[in-house]
């Protein structure tokens, strides 16, 4: 069953459109990923599930419509966006940031536990819980803020470019943690995401995008499989 | 040596006034990320309300507790009502309603109460306290002492309440806060009510010294502001050390600098803190921004 | 943007003006003469705060600087007013300019209340010196007739005057932003390590801008000080950059226009507020404040271009 | 293109200009039915405070035109805002004068504002009459024939303390607070002049100014008393003189306390800085100061209160400013009537200037209004009264300031 | 190509301390004129701060950098571009609300020398400069085919249409030195493809050297003449992209075991 259903949504930034009609889904459990080129609307589409942007169209999560609802409200349905540059809170505390992350939903489960859970998949938070935000790596803020998503104990993490800005390693690091948070609190993602080849890699449906339209869609494999976006994408 | 230790005192005694509606301000521009011109004119409105109140027959300490009550309510109200419109706008617009506010409130005052000054009550003793020969006006120190609790209390609601951090969080990075699910909105609301609470404190704290009329903290914002400036703008302790830092240094400066005198004080007090600005260019407890290239 | 309607349009209002002394009785004239001195004003202020990006709720100490420049040199050298405006002008660019040189150390809110101070001094430091500024009496000056074989009354005379001065600075400021120091002015704002990494020297236009923007300001207390004829230091306030600020706001930011469309509010809008409620003309005034920035949160010029964007727009694609 | 369309047009305006109309005439603001006059007060600004003499002027005019007017002429007074920013006044006055066509000019109100529209209206030839301020400059016919002060000069005031002070104290060590500005040096100016320069500089010993925008006076009132003045004298405005009396009081520091007349007012002053603490202090009265209680049964008290009632029920009953309008529009309706129906603005101004023995109801009993033409300023006397605890109690003769 | 004997650039024994942290620990290397030099580690490793210091927006606590043989270290910020040195930045920094071409103009400041008074006065000179520095930013626009977004504000575009941008203005200044702070960010393969080629001609027909901070091995290891390895602000690496690649050190810290190829 489809977690999140997106049909015919459209959405523009003051007189450009940027959507035009775009329809994906989002399984329960697994990890979807879009590609496309700079510029596709990729991080727009994600903006327009969480209420960020105006639109048009149908978005349904868990069953229930959800497009035009404030972004606060869905947040409290269960959808954690980390978005594009992070959006750490930079003069507040690691751990502060990360009590933020709960705020929603408060009163559900031990604070405590998930911040336990939260430095146990990310170590180095730990070990900087009382250092302000703004004083981290690039790459440690990019943890942090997926960090601060799972505090929300969501049932979707759409997560902007983590790559982005980061070394290999690192890359290579918060995608493993990203499986790993999959697999054992059954959360499902949304990834957008320029490295193709380890979306493909990480991914069990993909999106192609292309100028706010879906051009191509199927499984990870059958995508990495396909010449365009081997040529486009992969470089192979 | 006496002298001194009066002049130190008297400028403790002035300074706690500065200092709290300072802390008025620097709490508004945590909580909201605005400077508020209409800060000292809401408290006026506060303390005009208690003085109904008292004048109505009310007991000192439950008039205080109903302003304290309604003057949320009111602050909260006014940021839903007047500045809702212009969320999102450039800073300067939502100054100019600020601006826009404070003649409002003014002459809506003045018009109700008349320019009239009024007495208002201390709830502390009228006599002075006597050490040595150094005497300590005794609701000086009453509202010094109230300033401290309220700084106390605001340092812990920030500090170890999630409101509070939320509250914080909003006014850093809105967008953000957004997505952990924080009504942005509200927490500004929130943040009006309780500058708005900290306003009647000291107004009610102040009325007693400099009478109440509807100009009353147009003076004392001024300072204020100074002391927000040299404590440093994001820092709440900061901010009332650095008014009682003003309070002493002024009396100081008008006492033992005699080709200054009384005349050029304020010049001077504001000569200091652009002293300590460039120096420091956050006041001494403030925090700098962060920059990242 | 169309440029012929725009050029056509400015004719018609130049042709408006030139003619208007003729027409309307003195006491108007008067009022205009003051609205193009507060436009001047405001334009000094906007190319700080609107292009710049530099806060300064202390102009009125710049204005205060001119007036008592004119004031002073009339009063007690007698020299002709013509030269005091310059010599204003030049003296404000170089007080500015010093400022501006400590101020470069804050930023945003700082530095608005740094000069906060600075207006908040001003009227203390010119009731100090009474020697030479008559103290809290002020200077009490003669209105400048026209010229000698010029047909004009003194307020005839003024209204050119002013309005003269007003297009001379507003075509500099205008080549001013429109060339190389305009964009570095306004990168500077926009942000200020990406413009020194294109070489601009940050400190150096800062300053600059800030001496400029104190000379338009000086320039006009200057003339204000020939206008009304009397200078005294309850006239400049910490209520005078307040009123600047608001107008610069309620004008537009960062255009041109909009120091004249705020001249016009904060000379005329407090007058409609007492027509309208003598009881509480404050109250009426904030409305309008507030009501302005509501409709209009760019202010007018920003509504303006707006609305003429959008009906280029409409022409453009019938629909 | 530009440069020769703006050459032509300012050729064209040149032209135009010599066709501008000239010519005055003298006989105006007056029809068959009213009369106009003038009036500007601060309505908004941080001055606001004094607005109320504007309302309540135009309130008693109202209370004249319904009881028939002046010679069968209706008072139309017409009041503008100005801020007490002297451009503003410049320019309001200028609207009065040339727009609205007022026969003349009456109590506008504050120093810097005055003496920003000094100059023009003896320009203009306009009356100008009983501005409302306590300079001494208004009261100078051989310049300024159209300008005419109305209550005592601040510097008289002074000169009255400083004789009494050389009288009863002549060992007076003084210590003067004054507010920093025209009103507070012309106090003290008047002090110094009448102890005479020895004097002056045997016995004062502190002179500390403040600011209208200080918060507190408390430092200079601990220097004050640090001194070793045995004199005070206090040049403060309501708010600073209640706390001035409080503070040295709760300091322990009892000198004789010459309060200025500025600030004389029992609710105000006197009652919120406490009646033990006001004890003994002495100022210099010439007006009934309202909330006294010896005028409760005052005829004159009593009529005001009904026209405060009446008229102007927002005005505030213990705000002596609504006494001081009432009075001085009493003063402008004496005028205008002693006018008969020469209305022209010479006449108006010679009949200002030929006041004799006039005396008003809320005046001091004994005070009485004398103007000439070489005399602009109406009200020259005043009484000194302590407080003893109750009221304001007069002792002494009437000092009157044309005598000396 | 030919390097002349002497570098553009040396960095020497460079040290930089904020607070506890050194954030460069006496990083040293050249790059010889011509060169397409990349410099690559962790996040964290000192990358961006080394950029800071050769563009003099930090001041290094100890050690040299000399440009063209001459050190830089006693110029102000703004003086750097004039000599010849451009630059680009990790998180964009447009000025966003000028347009694409207003941006690129200001890239042609330190080439131009126009001022407050020439400007007001718009003297007849002031107006031939200007006229040169549009069509210089025009032809710039052409080259990196951002004609067709020439007229619009800089803030509402695409990541990587912007990080063209941030090229474009930073060659105005007809830079001998540029330095380029990952301009891969937010680009696809293909993509990231063409901006390799880019680059190489920015080199060979405007005869620029390139300092590159980037952490796309596609685009690093095919056009750099030389990579310079950073990790907690040391140089742990400096050599031909194959031999960096083959750095055991360089793999444990920042290639990671596997694949090093595909990022």
């Amino acid at each position: 069953m489809a977690l999140l259903e997106v049909r015919d949504l459209e959405a523009q930034y003051g007189w450009t459109k940027v959507l035009h009609g775009l329809s994906f889904a989002v399984e329960e459990g697994g990890i979807t990923t879009i590609l496309g080129a700079n510029g596709a609307g990729k991080t727009t589409t994600l903006r327009a599930v969480c209420g960020m942007v105006k639109t048009r169209g149908e978005v349904r999560f868990d069953g229930r419509a959800i497009a035009g609802r404030a972004t606060e409200d869905l947040v409290r349905l269960g959808i954690a966006h980390v978005p594009e540059g992070r959006g750490t809170f930079v003069n507040l505390t690691v751990e502060e940031n990360l009590r933020l992350g709960a705020y929603a939903r408060a009163g559900r489960g031990s604070l405590a536990d998930d911040l336990q859970a939260a430095y146990r998949y990310f170590p180095v938070l730990a070990e900087r819980k009382r250092q302000l935000a703004g004083t981290l790596s690039g790459g440690e803020q990019q943890m942090l803020a997926v960090a601060r998503g799972l505090m929300l104990r969501p049932k979707l993490l759409l997560l902007d470019e983590p790559s982005l800005g980061l070394a290999p390693l690192v890359v290579r690091e918060i995608f493993r943690i990203v499986r790993t948070i999959n697999q054992e609190q059954r959360v499902s993602v949304l990834l957008v995401e320029q490295n193709a080849a380890m979306a493909l890699r990480l991914a069990d449906r993909a999106y192609l995008m292309e100028t706010g339209r879906m051009v191509m869609s199927g499984s990870a494999s059958e995508l990495r499989e396909h010449d365009t976006v081997r040529r486009a994408y992969l470089g192979y | 040596m006496d002298i001194l230790i009066q002049q130190v005192v008297s400028g403790l005694a002035t300074g706690g006034i500065y200092g709290s509606v300072a802390l008025a301000l620097v709490m508004i521009y945590e909580a909201t990320d605005i400077v508020n011109f209409a800060q000292g004119q809401m408290a006026v409105v506060s303390t005009y309300i208690a003085w109904s109140l008292l004048n109505a027959g009310a007991p000192y300490w439950a008039a205080f507790l109903a302003t304290l009550a309604i003057s949320f309510v009111g602050g909260l109200l006014l940021e839903r009502i007047v500045i809702r419109p212009v969320e999102g706008a450039p800073v300067l617009t939502v100054v100019i309603v600020c601006i826009g506010l404070l003649v409002i409130l003014n002459s809506v005052l003045g018009w109700i109460y008349s320019y009239i000054q009024k007495p208002f009550p201390s709830p502390f003793p009228d006599r002075p306290i006597r050490i040595g020969n150094v005497y300590f006006g005794a609701h000086d120190v009453g509202a010094l002492a109230i300033t401290v609790l309220v700084l106390v209390a605001l340092y812990a609601f920030f500090r170890f309440t999630t409101l509070g951090l939320a509250m914080r969080a909003a006014a850093q990075n809105p967008a953000s806060s957004r997505l952990c699910g924080i009504r942005v909105g509200w927490m500004l609301a929130i943040g009006w009510g309780l500058a708005s609470l900290i306003g009647a404190v000291a107004g009610m704290m102040v009325a007693p010294i400099v009478t109440l009329d509807p100009n009353m903290m147009a003076g004392i914002l001024i300072y204020a502001f100074a002391s927000a400036t040299l404590g440093g703008f994001t820092s709440p302790g900061g901010a009332v050390l650095g008014g009682l830092i003003v309070g002493v240094i002024e009396n100081l400066v008008g006492t033992y600098v005699h080709f200054i005198g009384t005349e050029l004080k304020l010049t001077v007090a504001l000569a200091v803190i652009l002293i300590v600005l460039l120096v420091r260019p956050s006041g001494l407890f403030g925090r700098a921004a962060v920059h990242r290239v | 943007m169309p440029s012929r309607a725009l050029r056509l349009g400015l004719v018609v209002v130049l042709a408006g003006a030139m003619v208007l002394p003729f027409v309307v009785t003195n006491f108007r004239l008067f009022q205009c003469a003051q609205v193009f001195i507060y436009a001047i004003a405001l334009l000094g202020l906007n190319i700080l705060i609107g292009y710049n990006g530099q806060f300064s709720l202390g102009h009125s100490a710049f204005y205060a600087l001119g007036a008592y420049t004119t004031a002073i040199m009339i009063d007690q050298w007698s020299v002709p007013y013509g030269w005091t405006i310059p010599v204003a002008g030049l003296l404000c660019l170089i007080a500015g300019f010093l400022f501006g040189i400590p101020a470069l150390r804050l930023e945003g809110l700082y530095l608005a209340l740094a000069t906060f101070a600075l207006a908040l001094a001003v009227p203390q430091i010119l009731k100090y010196f009474e020697h030479w500024t008559g103290g809290s009496q002020g200077i009490v000056l003669s209105k400048p007739a026209a010229p000698k074989g010029v047909p004009l009354n003194p307020d005839q005379w003024l209204y050119f005057l002013t309005l003269f001065v007003l297009l001379v600075l507003l075509v500099l400021a205008r080549n001013l932003l429109a060339g190389r120091t305009g964009r570095a002015i306004v990168a500077i704002r926009d942000n200020p390590i990406a413009a020194q990494a294109m070489g601009v020297n940050t400190a150096l236009y800062k300053s600059l801008t800030f001496g400029v923007s104190a000379a338009y300001t000086g320039i006009a207390g200057a003339l204000s000080a020939l206008v009304i004829a009397f200078v005294a230091p309850d006239a400049f306030d910490v209520f005078l950059s307040i009123t600047f600020l608001s107008g610069i706001v309620i004008g537009g930011l960062a255009s041109i226009s909009g120091a004249i469309f705020g001249a016009l509010f904060i000379q005329f809008v407090p007058n409609w507020a007492q027509d309208i409620s003598k009881a509480a003309p404050w109250a009426i005034y904030g409305v309008f404040l507030i009501g302005f920035m509501y409709v209009m949160p760019r202010g007018i010029a920003g509504a303006v271009r707006l609305g003429a964007a959008r009906w280029w727009r409409r022409r453009a694609e019938p629909s | 293109m530009l440069k020769k369309v703006l050459l032509l047009m300012l050729m064209t305006a040149f032209g135009l200009g010599m066709l501008a109309p000239a010519g005055a005439q003298t006989v105006v603001g007056v029809t068959a039915t009213e009369i106009k006059i003038g009036n500007t007060n601060p309505y908004s600004g941080p001055a606001s405070a004094y607005g109320t003499i504007g309302k309540v002027i135009g309130a008693y005019f109202k209370k004249v035109n319904e009881e028939g007017g002046v010679n069968g002429r209706k008072i139309n007074y017409i009041t503008y805002d100005d801020a007490y920013s002297p451009p503003k006044a410049v320019e309001m006055v200028r609207k009065l004068v040339e727009q609205d066509q007022v026969a003349a000019l009456f109590q506008t109100l504050g120093t810097p504002t005055n003496s920003a529209i000094h100059k023009y209206v003896n320009q203009q030839k306009v009356p100008h009459l009983f501005v409302a301020t306590g300079a001494t400059k208004w009261n100078d016919p051989q310049h300024f024939p159209w300008t005419m002060g109305w209550q005592p000069n601040y510097q008289t005031e002074g000169k009255i303390y400083a004789q009494y002070i050389m009288k009863n104290f002549p060992d007076a060590k003084i210590g003067i607070l004054y507010q920093n500005d025209d009103y507070g040096k012309d106090y003290r100016k008047g002090l110094h002049d009448g102890l005479g320069e020895a004097n002056a500089k045997k016995m004062i010993v502190m002179e500390q100014t403040y600011e209208v925008t200080d918060p507190t006076i408390d430092s200079q009132i601990v220097n004050l008393k640090n001194s070793g003045a045995n004199v005070f004298f206090n040049v403060t405005i309501p708010k600073f003189a209640v706390q001035a009396i409080k503070k040295a009081h709760d300091l322990g520091w009892k000198p004789a306390h010459f309060l200025n007349n500025v600030s004389s007012s029992l609710a105000t002053v006197l009652k919120p800085a406490g009646v033990e603490a006001s004890r003994g202090l002495i100022t210099a009265l010439y007006m009934k100061e309202i909330t006294d209680p010896q005028w409760k049964s005052d005829k004159g008290y009593q009529d005001w209160v009904a026209f405060m009632k009446k008229y102007y029920p927002e005005g505030a009953l213990d705000d002596q400013s609504n006494a001081f309008g009432y009075t001085v529009a009493h003063a402008m309706t004496q005028v205008l009537k002693q006018c008969g129906n020469d209305l022209s603005r010479e006449n108006i101004m010679k009949q200002a200037a030929s006041l004799k023995n006039v005396e008003f109801p809320l005046l001091l009993p004994g005070i009485k209004v004398n103007t000439s033409p070489t005399d602009h300023a109406p009200i020259e006397q005043e009484q000194l009264a302590k407080f003893d605890g109750e009221r304001w109690a007069t002792f002494g003769e009437l000092y009157d300031a044309s005598k000396k | 190509m030919t390097p002349s004997s002497e570098p553009i650039l040396a960095v020497r024994d460079l040290t930089i301390r904020f607070g506890g942290i050194v954030a460069l620990d006496s990083v040293g290397f050249d790059v010889a004129d011509g060169q397409i030099v990349a410099l690559i580690g962790p996040n964290g490793a000192g990358k961006t701060t080394l950029f800071n210091c050769l563009s003099r927006l930090y001041t290094p606590d100890r050690g040299d950098v000399l440009f063209a043989g001459r050190s830089i270290l006693g110029l102000g910020p703004h003086r750097i571009a004039e000599l010849g040195v451009g630059r680009t930045f990790q998180n964009l920094a447009l000025f966003p609300t000028l347009t694409v071409l207003q941006n690129v103009m200001i890239g042609l400041h330190s080439k131009t020398r126009s001022d407050f008074l020439s400007n007001a006065l718009r003297l007849p000179w002031v107006g031939r400069e200007e006229r040169a520095i549009r069509a210089e930013a025009m032809e710039l626009l052409d080259f990196l085919d951002l004609e067709t977004v020439a007229g619009h504000p800089a803030a509402g575009l695409p990541f990587g249409t912007l990080k063209r941008v941030e090229l474009g203005r930073a060659l105005a200044g007809h830079p001998r030195l540029l330095l380029v702070d990952e301009p891969a960010g937010g680009l696809n393969h293909e993509e990231v493809a063409t901006l390799g080629k880019l680059i190489k001609t920015i080199r060979d027909s405007r005869r620029v050297t390139i300092l590159l901070v980037e952490h796309h091995m596609g685009l690093v290891m095919p056009i750099s003449d030389k990579v310079v390895v950073l990790d907690f602000g040391r140089k742990i690496a400096e050599g031909t992209p194959a031999e960096v690649q083959r750095n055991p050190d360089v793999i444990r810290a920042y290639l990671g075991i596997d694949e090093g190829m595909t990022r």
